[in-house]
Formats: structure tokens, C-alpha cells, sequence
């Protein structure tokens, strides 16, 4: 069920970045695309009996862990998102000093 | 030094040295072009008549050579012609702009030549196809025109790429490159398919229609001294080409009945006879001399195109007759217009006039050329067209007799133009202080003068290597020649006979010519008038639009094939800007939409 | 083969002699119908003779030499010419295609000479003899052709023998739109009206002849009887039959030459392109249709 | 030494060129010279990292492939950079960025560690187009990019989700176990797409214009040569090993490639501006390189993705520094380049000669060869389509030689410093001397990727 939600986020972020012209407005739903997919990877490894992967001294039989690995690579996955986004921004400010705006409709005669 | 590896090698380093000897002196570098490209003629014609050429590699271990009859007696025309015109070379190369490269590409070219001719591997014959291509592609922008090099470029490409995907076919099929066998490998449907792509190839080397846009344009915006070269010897590899396709592959297909002929053959000696009749019409509408003589090499392309299908000995012998007439007589006519316009500045026919007064022996070059192109006897030509009228009236074929005959006749229309206008008429003042051609250019003219009444007179050497040719190549009958004489089906033609006739002839009327009272000579300007005095001999000198009322008749239909090439090259512009307004968007939604499309269609079409 | 050449020689000076006396003759006859007495049947020779004495100019050495190699041409073509099926000075050698092309290096030398004089109206001559040229030899070509293809030979003697043996017509009789085509090239190879468009005396003031006089002129009305004696023989050998001995062929002749001179006489004259597009469109077709008739179907009466 | 240095090293000294900014330039030029010769004394095989025995950890793979790739990419960058160390010093720390990325992309034998050092280079490649001053195209460039990647990453984790394993070798090995290739179509259509918008494949690569097209003598050669090299061999080696392309998806991917050569060439065809004309004729090349790979022809897809490397460093260097010079890149204003600059045009024509695939130039050895083996494997369609859409092409390279050789009106001044003219004449004579002694090419052959013989044999 999970991963129908983050396949929408998913497609609500390209749908956002489909519609927009704002530089942010873009920045913002490739945010939301990421998270959709960051959720995704998260799902891929959860389950409902599970429980945190941490090895314990009760023995370990019988119980059932969440993968963890997904939860690492999330983790990857938001600070380069993070990244990402960053520089975005940073173009989007330049894009600004630049032409004194945020549309990239505004600009298109300038190219 | 009879191996071929060391020809070509030799022709590279010799390409490299006349580098920097040009780059010295343009006049010490082309007299090294000229000494280079002797020594490799003599070499061939030395050792490769009697096929006793050295074929080992040593130093060139990826390459493989092998001698024929046919190879070499293209390769021997095309090496005379370089000859010849490396003679032009040092007083034409200072006004070039990259003189230095010039004798670099130039022996370059040759070296492909020589390679293309003897080897008997596909794709070593593709790679010296595409050498002659871009050698000879940076020549021609040193004249007149950047865009002739792109239009020659371009067709020239098309008709290699044509021949590589053949190529491939035949490797597909066969399993190999070796050009005997791969020609005797293939059969049914592949055959036809190699065969249309061989002469699509061949059309566009040998610039006939529909492939013939490039022929004007190049000819005639060529360095002077290239278009010889051209028209001589670079057309003639697509007759190569074409006598693989016609003649090696020679497909099964419908025969027509009547003229008991394949109709692959019959359609190509259509194009061909489409591509005589729009030559000569073009030809006879041209103003600048050296397009004029483009678009007769056209029509004559259009005939060897003709003797090639007719399939039989007489036609056969007759095409390659033809080449070597042709090639003598196009470069003749190219070297002699080539003279007049390094002393003048210019070939177009309204620009000039009463050439004749001052370079003479130019004139009588080009006369000798033109009868020879025309085919009138005593010259080469005339032989030729001969043999392949023997073969269209033995075939009884009608519509391409037709083009046939009116190309012949044509001839006459535009070989007469340059004559009329260039070197007779009144004699312009501002060509008064020209002079004849230098004694090194003449040398050439002269030998060139000499075999075109050769090939016209005694034909007996000459038909003998083509009868080796025919035996190599084909299962056609043997043409049967004494010294003199020639035999076909309708019977025999005895050109040393022709020749002497024609010089008792003309005997006889120089008797009576001189036993006549001596003549009053008059200035060229006193002329019947109708008693006004005409002033300036401009006037008097009628070349501009010569056949006017008979170019009227088909003046719209003339642009019909640069129109559809301009269309064609402007609608691959126009899916071009198509392609970037769809996948090149400023718009990054765009791009999604690609992205999406893809991954439904793949999902789409792998779900269903 | 000094005989052969002498024998040739002598062909070519009947040929001059006949057709002279001929034209003179047709002179007279043309001038008693237009009701006129005409001249003496030898003016022609009179006129060349006295040409050929004066002293004339020259514009320069190709105005000359080229005068010289248009004679010399059309001198040698004539050299080959066979008179009957057995006079004729080169045996085998008499192919159809050295008269066709010959001929050419006459015209070519007249051509040459025209234009070196530098009036322009020689020039517009040439062009338009040249054009008439391209009108007329395509279709005449074609029916050549036919013949050729028909008779299995290219050999003028062998074309008059395959006539004249039993069974097969002359091939005027053979094949009649080829014979057609044949008398209208004729007049269009004899310049004669409504084909006279080169000559054009009051309008281009006689065209490729303006220029000339003296002996030079003398020579090219020499030329110009040799040419049409050749073109004349030419129609007599391809499509009546030849002749067997010399009387049949001066019938023949005669009758041709006065036939076609006839029919020039009550006509005008057409412009250049009026000559282009006539030719290409009746005879070219009519010579095609003959051609296909008889060589893919094989009907030949 | 061990081949985890040649990330490590770049990386640690970028971090270390932080404070040195001055001389972060050099800094770069010492580590590319390492790792230039650390690639010769790395030994091949897997390199396991941390102790996890694989398939767990990380691990990098070192064969003769991932060798070639790691050459080119390094001595490439160390050109690149030591050419513009005046024109832009300040890009030291970036470049180092760079080397880690492409060397760790070229190295990675794990999935999710190659979406990282995607990303990573990815992030480089931003910073290093932000030096066409045009903002908003390098704007556009990371978009698309970051939705590229997120489509590679979503890709992955399907196939994580399926396999359970990230490294690639135990990846292959469990494909080859499951042996349905239908539900693979959607992760592999995912990872494709991914790739292909950095490789510039035809319908993904909508940034390509205007970063390309706005380039300058550091930016262009940096994108259409390392950039475009270092994702050849990735996309390469996904497409021989992984992919591995099967009925209908083989036929669709060689369509999209086939199609991405004819209309790329056309696009150029239609171009007026020389920056233009150069970025879709390296597009149409990235498409063949693909369209090797798929074919299997990996040997000579290798050889292309070289010489096209070195031939448009060339071209994009020598275009670009006359566009600084002159202030436009149209061809019309290009006019008359060579005749004040022989050596370089020679260079140039060499180098698009050899593009063309030319004769005596590497590049047509190459093209014949692999054409040879397309024929074998009776792909005759695509030959025939690779030929067409090379007329198009060779018309017009020829148009924008003869017009850059050949002045018209007045001559315009370009100066190319000494250092440039080496470096080129030195690719010029390298491009020159394959393609007439093509024997040590035939040595390579295509077990020059040795992934599946890890996979056969542990």
C-alpha cells in the first residue's frame, strides 16, 4: 500500500516539474520526487512483524528483522537529494541576480 | 620498382615530400609532382601491359593486390591523365590558396587510384574510394566554389555508401571480401539488391542522371588544371563500378523479349540514354566553357552507360573504347579552356572572343578534342560511338537509339559553342597583350593532340587489350581488328582509311586553294555590315545565348533536377529543425514526455 | 590502293560535275513554272569558275583553313560514296555511318570558317544549320536504323544488294513511313524550303556565307554540290533500291533531286524553332513507329 | 598498489584543496598523474572492500576494460585541465571531484555505490557547466539529470527488491538463475533511461543544446569528451552485462539508437552554428557507441569511444577558444579560421576526417570493423541506416571545414597558445598513425570485458 503512495509522489514530482516554470517551484517538486522514492526504497524492506535489525545477545531465531540495507541507502539518497537541491538552489539564486526572476518563462528570449 | 606496394608508397612520400618542396617554391614542387607522377606512369606502363607487375606485400601486410586486365587499363588512362595535367601545374598553383597542399592531395589521390585498380579486396577497395573522395574534395575548393566540393562530396558519398552497404550484402551472402568471388557468390534476390546499390554507386561516380548535380558544379569551379582530371579520369571509376554491376553481377531477372535483353541492363541504358539527352540539352544551354564540357562528360557517361548494358562484345569493347577516347578528349578540351583562362581569368564563353589569333596551338588542341568528343572521324571517338551504335541497332534498341543519335548530333551543337565563342569571332582588345601557352604546357597538349589521332586511326593495339579484357571478364565474342580496321556486325569500319581519305581531301582542296589567286587580307572588324560602322568589337561577336531560339524550347524543365536536390536537401533541413523542436526543447516537460513515452511504449509493447 | 583512291577522286568529280549540271537543269525547270526562262543548265559552273578566279579577302588563317578542311571533308565523304552497287572506290568500306559523320567534319570545318570571319550574321547562320542539323538527323537516324537492322548491314553496296534481290522491295516501298521520313530529312539535309532557315538570304543575309567571296566562295559552292550529291545518292541508295549500272542511278537522281526541289518551291520558310518542333514530332514518331513495326513485329512489305 | 586509491586519493585531495585553493590545480594534476600510473601497477581482478566477502560490502572490479576507461578518463581530465590552467585555475577541487566520480563509475562493481558516484559526478558536471556563465541551462542540466538518476535509482531498487543483492556480479548470476526476462523490462527500461540522459542518448538528452551549445574551451571538452567517454564505458558495460537486451526491448533500444544517429546527424545537418553541429555529431556518436554495445562489438565500440574522445577534445577546444576569440560560434562569422592558422586546421580537419571515418584516419578503421562485425551478425538494416545517416554527416563536417578554411571577406584573428597546438598535433598524429597502422588495434578483442568471466568462474 505503502508503495502506491510513493509511486504518487513519484509522479506528483514529475507532474510538478512538467507544469512549473519557477525555478523553485521545480526545485521543490524534484524534492517531492525524491521523497516519493525515498519512501519506496524504505518499503521495499519493511515489514510488519519486523523489528530493528540490531544484533542482540537474545537469540535471534524465529525473529524477523527489517532489511537494513534499504534504510542505508535512504539514508545516501536524502544527503545527495540534499545535495542536489543545494546547488538548484544556488543556480536559482544566480538565475535571479542574473535576470531579477524566478520564471523560466521570463528568460526564454534571453538564451 | 614494378610492385605496387612500392608504387604507392612511393606516391605517399613523394605526396609528402612536394609538400615542402611547394611549400619552398611551388615551381620546384610541381616539377617534383610532375617527375613523381612520370615515374610512376612509365613504372605501370612498363611492367602492368603485360600484367608482370610485382602483386607481393611486405610492408603493407593488410593490404592484398592482384593485377587485371580491366584494373589496369582504367588505371593506365587515369595515371596518363595525372600525367598530363601535372605538366599544368606550376603555373597555375601560386594563385591557389593552400598551394602547399595542393601537389600533397593531388599525388595522394593518385596513390588511391592506383590502389583502388589492383586490389582485390571490397574493403580495401572502399577505403581507396573514400581517399580519392576527400583528397580530391579539398582540390576543388581551391577554385572557384566551396559549395562544388560539398555537392561532389555529397554525391560522391552517397554513391560509396552505397557501394560499402553492397559490400556488406555481398559479405553477408558470401563470407568474404574478395571481390571475384564475392561478384561470383551472389544470386537471385541478393544479386538484384547488389546490383541496384553497385549502380547507384556507379551513377554517382559517373555522374549521370539522376546523380549528375554535382558534375557541373565540380567540373566547373575545379582548379583549371583539376578538371581534366575529373572529367578524364575520376568519372571513369563509376564506369568501374559499373561494369562490375552490369557485366560481373549481371542479375537474373525478366528479359525483354524483343531486344532479348535483361530489363535491369535495359533500365540502366535508359538512365543512361536520359542522362545523354539532359547532358546535351544542359550542354548546349551552358555559358561557361568548362560547365559545358561537364555536362558532355554527362552524355558521354550516359553512353558508356549504354554500351555496358548492350551486353555484347562490340557494346562492351565500345564503352571501354569510349573511356579512353573520352578521357583524352574531355582532358584535352578541359587543358585547352584550362590555357585560356590562366591567360584570360575567365571561362565564361561571354567574356571571350578570338582566342585563336593568339594561342593557336591551344585552339587546334581543342578542335582536335572536340572532334574527337563529338565523334567525327579520324578521332578516337568516333571509333567508339561506332561500335556502340553496332551494338544499340543489333540490339534493335529504338528509344535509346534515339538518345543515341540525338546526343551524337547534339555533340556537334555544343562542342561548337567554345570554338565559336572562345577562340573564333572578333578579337577582344582587352586580350591583346595575351600570350600563348608556355612550352611546358604545351607538351602535354601536344601528346594529347597525338593520341587522340591515334585512338582514331589504329585502333589494332588498343582493341587487342580490350579483347584480353573481354576474354577476362566476359564470355562475349572477341572484337576482330587489323591495324586499321575495325568489324562488328554491320560490317567493317577501316579508320586508317577514314584518316588518309580525309588527308587526300583536304589535298585536294589545298591544291585548289593555292592554286587560286592569293587572298586580300582584311581586318576581322571589316565585315559585311550593311555599311554602319560598327566600332567595338563586342558587337560583332555573337556567343551570348547562341542557340537561343532552340534553348527557349526547354528553358523552364532545365532547373527541374536542382530544384528537387535543393527541395530534398531543404526538407532534410526542415526534419532537422523538426527533430531539435522536439527533442532539443528549451523545456525540460518535453523531455518528460519523451522519458514517459518510452517506458510506456517498452512496457506496452513487452506486456502485450 | 592508289586505284581505289584515283576511282574515288573520280567519284567525287561526278558527283560535283552531276550534281552541277543537275541544279542548272532544276533552275531551268523551276524557272519555266514560275514562268520565267531560267538560266543556262552550266551556270553553275560558270558562276564557280569565275568565283573561283577572282581574287577574294581573308579574315585570317582559320577563315581559310577551315574552308580547306570543310572541302577536304566533304570531298573524302563523297570518295566513298558508291555510284551503282559495283562502282565504288572502296569496297566494304562504304559504311553508312562515315557519310553521317564525314560529312560533319566539312560541316564543322565551314562552321569554324563562318564564325572566324567575326560577322555575327555567319555566326547566327551556323547556329541555326547546326540546329537544323540536330532536327533532322534524329529521325532520319532512326530510320537509317531500321534500314540497317533490316538489311543486316551497314554497307551502302550491301543495302542497294539486299534491295535488288528478288523478293524484297526498295525500302521506300518496304517501309513507308520510314520513306516519309526520309524525303522530309532530305529537304531538311538540303536546306530546302521550308527547312531553309540557315541560308535565310534576306534575313540574315545568307547566313554562314556572308563573309565570302572570291575563291573561298567558289570552293564552298563546289562544297555545297558535293554535299548534296552525297546526300541525294544517300536517299537513292537507302531507300530506292540503288542501282544496278550508271543510268539507272542518274534516273534515279534526276528524279529525287527534281522531286524534292519541286516540293521546296511551293513552300515558305519556317523559323529555326518551327524546324526543331516539326521534326520531332511527325517524323521522330513516324520513324519510331517504322521502327518498331519492323523490327519488333517484323512487318516489312 | 590497490585500486581503491584511485577514488580515494582524488576524493581525500579534493577535501584537502579546500584549503589550499590556490593551488588546487596542481593538486590535480598530481593525482591524475598518479592514478595514471597507478592504473598500469593496479592489479586486476575484484577488490574487496572492508572485509565483507562479497556479494556483501562493496567491491570494485579492475579488468582491461575498466582500465582503458580509467586512462582515458585521467589523462584526459590532466590535458583538459593542464590546457586551461589559465583560463580557469579555479576549478581544481571540482576536477578532483570529478576524477573520483568517473574513476568510481568506471570501478564500482556495486549498484547502489555507482548511483553514488552518478550523483557525484553528476553534481561535478553542474558545477563544471556552471562555467558557461548560462545559468539557466546549467540549471536545466541538473533537473533533468536528478530525474535521470532518480529513474536509475528507482530501477535498482526493483531489482533489489527482486534479487535481494546489489553487487552487479552476484546480480548477473541471479538473473541468469531466474531466467525471465519479461519482468525485467521495467527496471532495465528504468536504468537505461537513466543512463542514457547522461550518455546524451537521442530522446533523453534535451540538455545537451544548451550546455554544449554554450560551452567554452573547459566545459566542452570536459562534457562531450570525459563526461561522454567515461558514460560509454558504464553504459557499456551495463548493456553487455547486465541488460543484456532481449526480444522486443532489443528491438525498440536498437530502433531508439538507430534513430538517435539519423535524426542527431540531421539536426546537425540543419545547424547553423559550428558549437552546434559539434554537440550533435558527438550525440549521434554517443547513439553508435550504444548501438555497438547492444550489437555485442565491444571491442571496437571501445575503440570509437576513444578516438571520438580524443577527436572532439580537439574540435570542441579548437571551436570554443575561436568563439571566445571572435564572440560568436556561427559558422557564417567562424569563416576563414584556418588561414591565419594552418597547424591547427590541419588538426581539425584531421580530427573531423577521422570522425567521418575517413581513410588513412583511425576512424575509419574502426568504422569498417565494426560495420564487418554488424554485417556478420546480418544486421544489414542498421548498417544501411549508419551509412545514410554518415552521407549526412560527411556533408556537413565538409560544409564546416570548407567554410572554416576558406575566408571570406575579412580575416579574423584567433591565437592558439604553442601548448595547444602540441597536445593537438599530438592527438592529430596518433589519430593519424592508427588509421595507417591499424595491427596493434587487432590485438584487443572483445574478452576485453571480463565481468562474465568473473561471474562463470567466482
Amino acid at each position: 500500500m505503502i508503495q502506491y503512495a510513493a509511486i504518487l509522489l513519484f509522479v506528483l514530482g514529475l507532474y510538478g516539474i512538467f507544469i512549473s516554470t519557477n525555478t523553485i517551484k521545480m526545485l521543490v517538486s524534484l524534492n517531492i520526487l525524491e521523497i516519493g522514492l525515498n519512501i519506496f526504497i524504505i518499503s521495499i524492506g519493511f515489514n510488519y512483524q519486523g523489528i530493528a535489525p540490531i544484533l542482540s545477545s537474545v537469540s535471534d531465531t524465529g525473529l524477523i528483522y527489517v532489511d537494513p540495507l534499504p534504510q542505508a541507502l535512504v539514508l545516501t539518497a536524502i544527503v545527495i537529494g540534499v545535495g542536489t537541491t543545494a546547488l538548484g538552489l544556488a543556480f536559482a539564486k544566480s538565475i535571479y541576480q542574473k535576470y531579477q526572476s524566478f520564471d523560466l518563462n521570463d528568460m526564454e528570449e534571453s538564451l | 620498382m614494378a610492385n605496387i606496394e612500392y608504387l604507392l608508397l612511393f606516391l605517399v612520400g613523394s605526396a609528402v615530400i612536394s609538400y615542402f618542396l611547394t611549400r619552398l617554391n611551388s615551381f620546384i614542387g610541381s616539377i617534383f609532382t610532375i617527375f613523381a607522377t612520370m615515374f610512376v606512369f612509365v613504372s605501370l606502363a612498363a611492367y602492368g601491359f603485360n600484367m608482370n607487375l610485382d602483386t607481393t606485400v611486405s610492408l603493407l601486410p593488410w593490404f592484398s593486390f592482384s593485377q587485371t586486365y580491366l584494373g589496369f587499363f582504367f588505371v593506365i588512362i587515369i595515371a596518363f591523365i595525372y600525367l598530363m595535367v601535372s605538366f599544368f601545374h606550376p603555373y597555375f598553383l601560386d594563385k591557389y590558396p593552400y598551394k602547399n597542399s595542393y601537389n600533397l592531395l593531388f599525388l595522394l589521390s593518385l596513390a588511391g587510384i592506383i590502389g583502388a585498380f589492383y586490389t582485390d579486396h571490397f574493403l580495401q577497395l572502399f577505403f581507396f574510394f573514400e581517399m580519392i573522395i576527400w583528397t580530391t574534395m579539398f582540390l576543388i575548393p581551391q577554385g572557384k566554389s566551396r559549395e562544388a566540393a560539398v555537392s561532389y562530396f555529397g554525391f560522391s558519398l552517397t554513391g560509396s555508401v552505397a557501394l560499402l552497404i553492397g559490400i556488406f550484402v555481398i559479405y553477408q551472402n558470401v563470407g568474404r571480401f574478395d571481390i571475384q568471388a564475392g561478384l561470383a557468390g551472389i544470386s537471385g534476390t541478393t544479386s538484384v539488391f547488389v546490383f541496384v546499390l553497385f549502380m547507384i554507386a556507379a551513377l554517382a561516380k559517373l555522374g549521370t542522371f539522376p546523380l549528375h548535380i554535382w558534375l557541373p558544379l565540380a567540373h566547373g569551379n575545379a582548379p583549371h588544371p583539376f578538371s581534366p582530371v575529373l572529367s578524364g579520369a575520376l568519372v571513369k571509376l563509376g564506369a568501374f563500378i559499373g561494369i562490375l554491376a552490369l557485366i560481373k553481377i549481371n542479375p537474373i531477372g525478366p528479359v525483354i523479349g524483343a531486344i532479348d535483353l535483361a530489363l535491369g541492363q535495359y533500365i540502366i541504358a535508359f538512365i543512361g540514354s536520359l542522362s545523354i539527352v539532359f547532358g546535351t540539352l544542359m550542354a548546349i544551354k551552358e555559358d561557361d566553357a568548362k560547365k559545358l564540357l561537364a555536362y558532355s562528360s554527362m552524355s558521354h557517361g550516359g553512353y558508356i552507360l549504354v554500351a555496358f548494358s548492350a551486353l555484347n562484345g562490340f557494346a562492351f569493347a565500345g564503352g571501354l573504347y569510349h573511356i579512353l577516347a573520352h578521357a583524352l578528349a574531355s582532358a584535352g578540351a578541359f587543358m585547352a579552356i584550362a590555357a585560356v583562362a590562366r591567360a584570360t581569368g575567365t571561362t565564361k564563353m561571354k567574356e571571350l572572343g578570338g582566342m585563336i589569333h593568339k594561342m593557336p596551338i591551344t585552339y587546334l588542341a581543342y578542335l582536335i578534342a572536340i572532334i574527337s568528343m563529338a565523334g567525327i572521324p579520324p578521332m578516337g571517338g568516333f571509333i567508339s560511338k561506332w561500335l556502340i551504335f553496332q551494338a544499340v541497332i543489333d540490339r534493335g534498341m529504338i528509344l535509346i537509339a534515339v538518345a543515341v543519335f540525338f546526343g551524337s548530333v547534339g555533340s556537334f551543337l555544343y562542342v561548337f559553342r567554345p570554338l565559336a565563342a572562345l577562340f573564333l569571332g572578333q578579337e577582344f582588345r582587352e586580350y591583346k597583350h595575351v600570350k600563348e601557352a608556355p612550352l611546358l604546357m604545351l607538351i602535354p597538349t601536344f601528346i594529347i593532340m597525338g593520341l587522340n589521332i591515334y585512338t582514331g586511326v589504329i585502333p589494332k593495339q588498343i582493341i587487342d587489350f580490350i579483347n584480353n579484357i573481354i576474354g577476362e571478364n566476359t564470355a562475349f565474342a572477341p572484337v576482330v581488328a587489323t591495324t586499321f580496321t575495325v568489324t562488328a556486325t554491320y560490317g567493317t569500319l577501316n579508320a586508317g582509311l577514314i584518316a588518309l581519305i580525309f588527308g587526300v581531301g583536304v589535298a585536294i582542296a589545298f591544291i585548289i586553294f593555292i592554286l587560286m589567286k592569293k587572298s586580300r587580307k582584311v581586318e576581322l572588324m571589316d565585315t559585311y555590315t550593311a555599311a554602319n560602322f560598327v566600332h567595338d568589337e563586342h558587337l560583332l561577336h555573337y556567343s551570348v545565348d547562341f542557340y537561343a531560339p532552340l534553348e527557349r524550347m526547354y528553358e523552364k524543365q532545365s532547373h527541374w533536377m536542382k530544384k528537387f536536390y535543393d527541395a530534398l536537401a531543404h526538407k532534410v533541413k526542415e526534419v532537422g529543425k523538426l527533430a531539435k523542436y522536439l527533442f532539443m526543447s528549451n523545456n525540460i516537460g518535453v523531455t518528460l514526455i519523451w522519458i514517459l513515452v518510452i517506458i510506456v511504449l517498452l512496457i506496452g509493447v513487452v506486456a502485450l | 590502293m592508289i586505284v581505289n583512291i584515283l576511282v574515288g577522286i573520280g567519284i567525287a568529280l561526278f558527283g560535283f560535275a552531276l550534281q552541277t549540271s543537275i541544279g542548272g537543269i532544276n533552275r531551268k525547270i523551276v524557272g519555266r513554272l514560275q514562268k520565267r526562262h531560267g538560266p543556262r543548265w552550266y551556270q553553275e559552273f560558270i558562276d564557280i569558275f569565275k568565283l573561283l578566279s577572282k581574287r577574294g579577302i581573308s579574315h585570317g588563317w582559320i577563315y581559310d583553313f577551315g574552308v580547306i578542311m570543310a572541302l577536304g571533308g566533304i570531298i573524302a565523304t563523297a570518295m566513298f560514296m558508291p555510284l551503282t552497287v559495283d562502282i565504288v572506290a572502296f569496297k566494304q568500306f562504304d559504311n553508312f555511318f562515315i557519310f553521317v559523320y564525314l560529312l560533319a567534319v566539312g560541316m564543322l570545318g565551314m562552321a569554324m570558317s563562318a564564325s572566324g570571319s567575326g560577322n555575327p550574321w555567319a555566326s547566327i547562320g551556323v547556329m541555326r544549320a547546326l540546329t537544323t542539323m540536330l532536327a533532322y538527323e534524329v529521325p532520319f537516324l532512326i530510320v537509317a536504323l531500321t534500314i540497317i537492322n533490316v538489311s543486316d548491314s551497314s554497307s551502302l553496296t550491301a543495302i542497294q544488294a539486299f534491295q535488288q534481290t528478288a523478293g524484297n522491295n526498295w525500302f521506300i516501298i518496304a517501309l513507308p513511313l520510314g520513306g516519309l521520313v526520309g524525303v522530309l530529312s532530305l529537304m531538311g539535309m538540303l536546306g530546302k524550303k521550308p527547312f531553309e532557315t540557315y541560308i535565310a538570304p534576306a534575313e540574315i543575309a545568307s547566313g554562314p556565307m556572308v563573309e565570302y567571296g572570291g575563291k573561298q566562295l567558289g570552293m564552298l559552292f563546289i562544297l555545297h554540290e558535293i554535299s548534296v550529291f552525297i546526300e541525294v545518292s544517300l536517299f537513292v541508295h537507302l531507300f530506292l533500291g540503288g542501282a544496278s549500272n550508271i543510268f539507272i542511278f542518274l534516273i534515279k537522281y534526276f528524279t529525287v533531286y527534281t522531286v524534292v526541289n519541286l516540293i521546296s518551291n511551293v513552300n515558305g520558310r519556317f523559323k529555326i524553332d518551327q524546324v526543331v518542333k516539326f521534326f520531332y514530332k511527325w517524323p521522330l514518331l513516324l520513324a519510331i513507329i517504322q521502327a518498331f513495326i519492323a523490327i519488333y513485329l517484323g512487318w516489312v512489305i | 598498489m590497490s585500486a581503491v586509491l584511485l577514488i580515494a586519493i582524488p576524493l581525500l585531495a579534493a577535501f584537502i584543496s579546500i584549503l589550499f585553493k590556490k593551488y588546487s590545480i596542481y593538486l590535480l594534476f598530481a593525482v591524475t598523474i598518479f592514478n595514471i600510473a597507478n592504473v598500469f601497477l593496479a592489479t586486476e581482478g575484484i577488490i574487496i572492500i572492508g572485509g565483507f566477502s562479497p556479494p556483501l560490502g562493496i567491491s570494485l572490479l579492475v579488468d582491461t576494460y575498466s582500465k582503458i576507461a580509467l586512462l582515458l578518463v585521467n589523462a584526459l581530465v590532466l590535458v583538459i585541465a593542464a590546457l586551461n590552467v589559465k583560463a580557469y585555475p579555479k576549478y581544481g577541487t571540482i576536477l578532483l571531484l570529478v576524477v573520483a566520480g568517473l574513476n568510481g563509475l568506471v570501478l564500482t562493481n556495486d549498484l547502489f555505490n555507482f548511483f553514488v558516484f552518478l550523483e557525484i559526478s553528476g553534481i561535478a558536471a553542474y558545477l563544471i557547466t556552471a562555467s558557461n556563465k548560462k545559468p539557466i541551462t546549467t540549471f536545466r542540466y541538473l533537473v533533468i539529470g536528478a530525474i535521470g538518476s532518480s529513474l536509475f535509482l528507482l530501477g535498482l531498487i526493483i531489482l533489489y527488491s527482486m534479487f535481494g543483492t546489489l553487487n552487479m556480479v552476484d546480480m548477473i548470476k541471479e538473473i541468469a538463475l531466474n531466467n525471465n526476462y519479461q519482468e525485467l523490462v521495467l527496471p532495465f527500461t528504468l536504468m537505461f533511461i537513466g543512463l542514457g540522459v547522461e550518455a546524451k542518448l537521442l530522446p533523453f538528452n534535451s540538455w545537451v543544446k544548451g550546455i554544449l551549445g554554450h560551452s567554452n574551451t573547459f566545459s566542452g571538452p570536459m562534457i562531450a569528451s570525459v563526461y561522454a567517454s567515461a558514460m560509454g564505458f558504464v553504459l557499456g558495460r551495463f548493456i553487455t552485462n547486465l541488460f543484456n537486451f532481449e526480444g522486443m526491448l532489443l528491438t525498440v533500444v536498437l530502433v531508439i539508437l538507430v534513430a538517435g544517429i539519423v535524426l542527431s546527424d540531421i539536426m546537425a545537418f540543419a545547424s547553423k552554428k559550428s558549437r552546434e553541429i559539434l554537440l550533435f555529431s558527438s550525440v549521434a556518436q554517443a547513439s553508435m557507441i550504444a548501438l555497438l554495445f547492444v550489437n555485442g562489438i565491444i571491442i571496437w565500440a571501445v575503440y570509437l569511444i576513444i578516438a571520438n574522445a580524443l577527436s572532439k577534445t580537439v574540435m570542441f577546444m579548437i571551436i570554443n577558444k575561436a568563439q571566445k576569440d571572435v564572440g560568436s560560434d556561427e559558422v557564417k562569422s567562424l569563416q576563414g579560421l584556418f588561414a591565419n592558422n594552418l597547424v591547427i586546421g590541419i588538426i581539425f580537419t584531421i580530427a573531423t576526417l577521422s570522425v567521418m571515418g575517413l581513410p588513412l584516419l583511425v576512424g575509419f578503421t574502426i568504422k569498417l570493423n565494426f560495420l564487418t562485425e554488424l554485417a556478420d551478425a546480418g544486421q544489414i538494416w542498421t548498417i544501411a541506416f549508419i551509412l545514410i545517416a554518415s552521407v549526412v554527416e560527411g556533408i556537413y563536417f565538409v560544409k564546416l571545414l570548407l567554410k572554416l578554411w576558406y575566408p571570406e571577406g575579412n580575416l579574423i584573428k584567433v591565437n592558439y597558445h604553442l601548448s595547444f597546438k602540441l597536445v593537438f598535433a599530438i592527438i592529430a598524429l596518433a589519430l593519424l598513425t592508427f588509421g595507417v597502422y591499424q595491427a596493434p588495434l587487432d590485438k584487443l578483442d572483445n574478452t576485453v570485458d571480463t565481468v562474465m568471466e568473473v561471474v562463470n568462474n567466482g
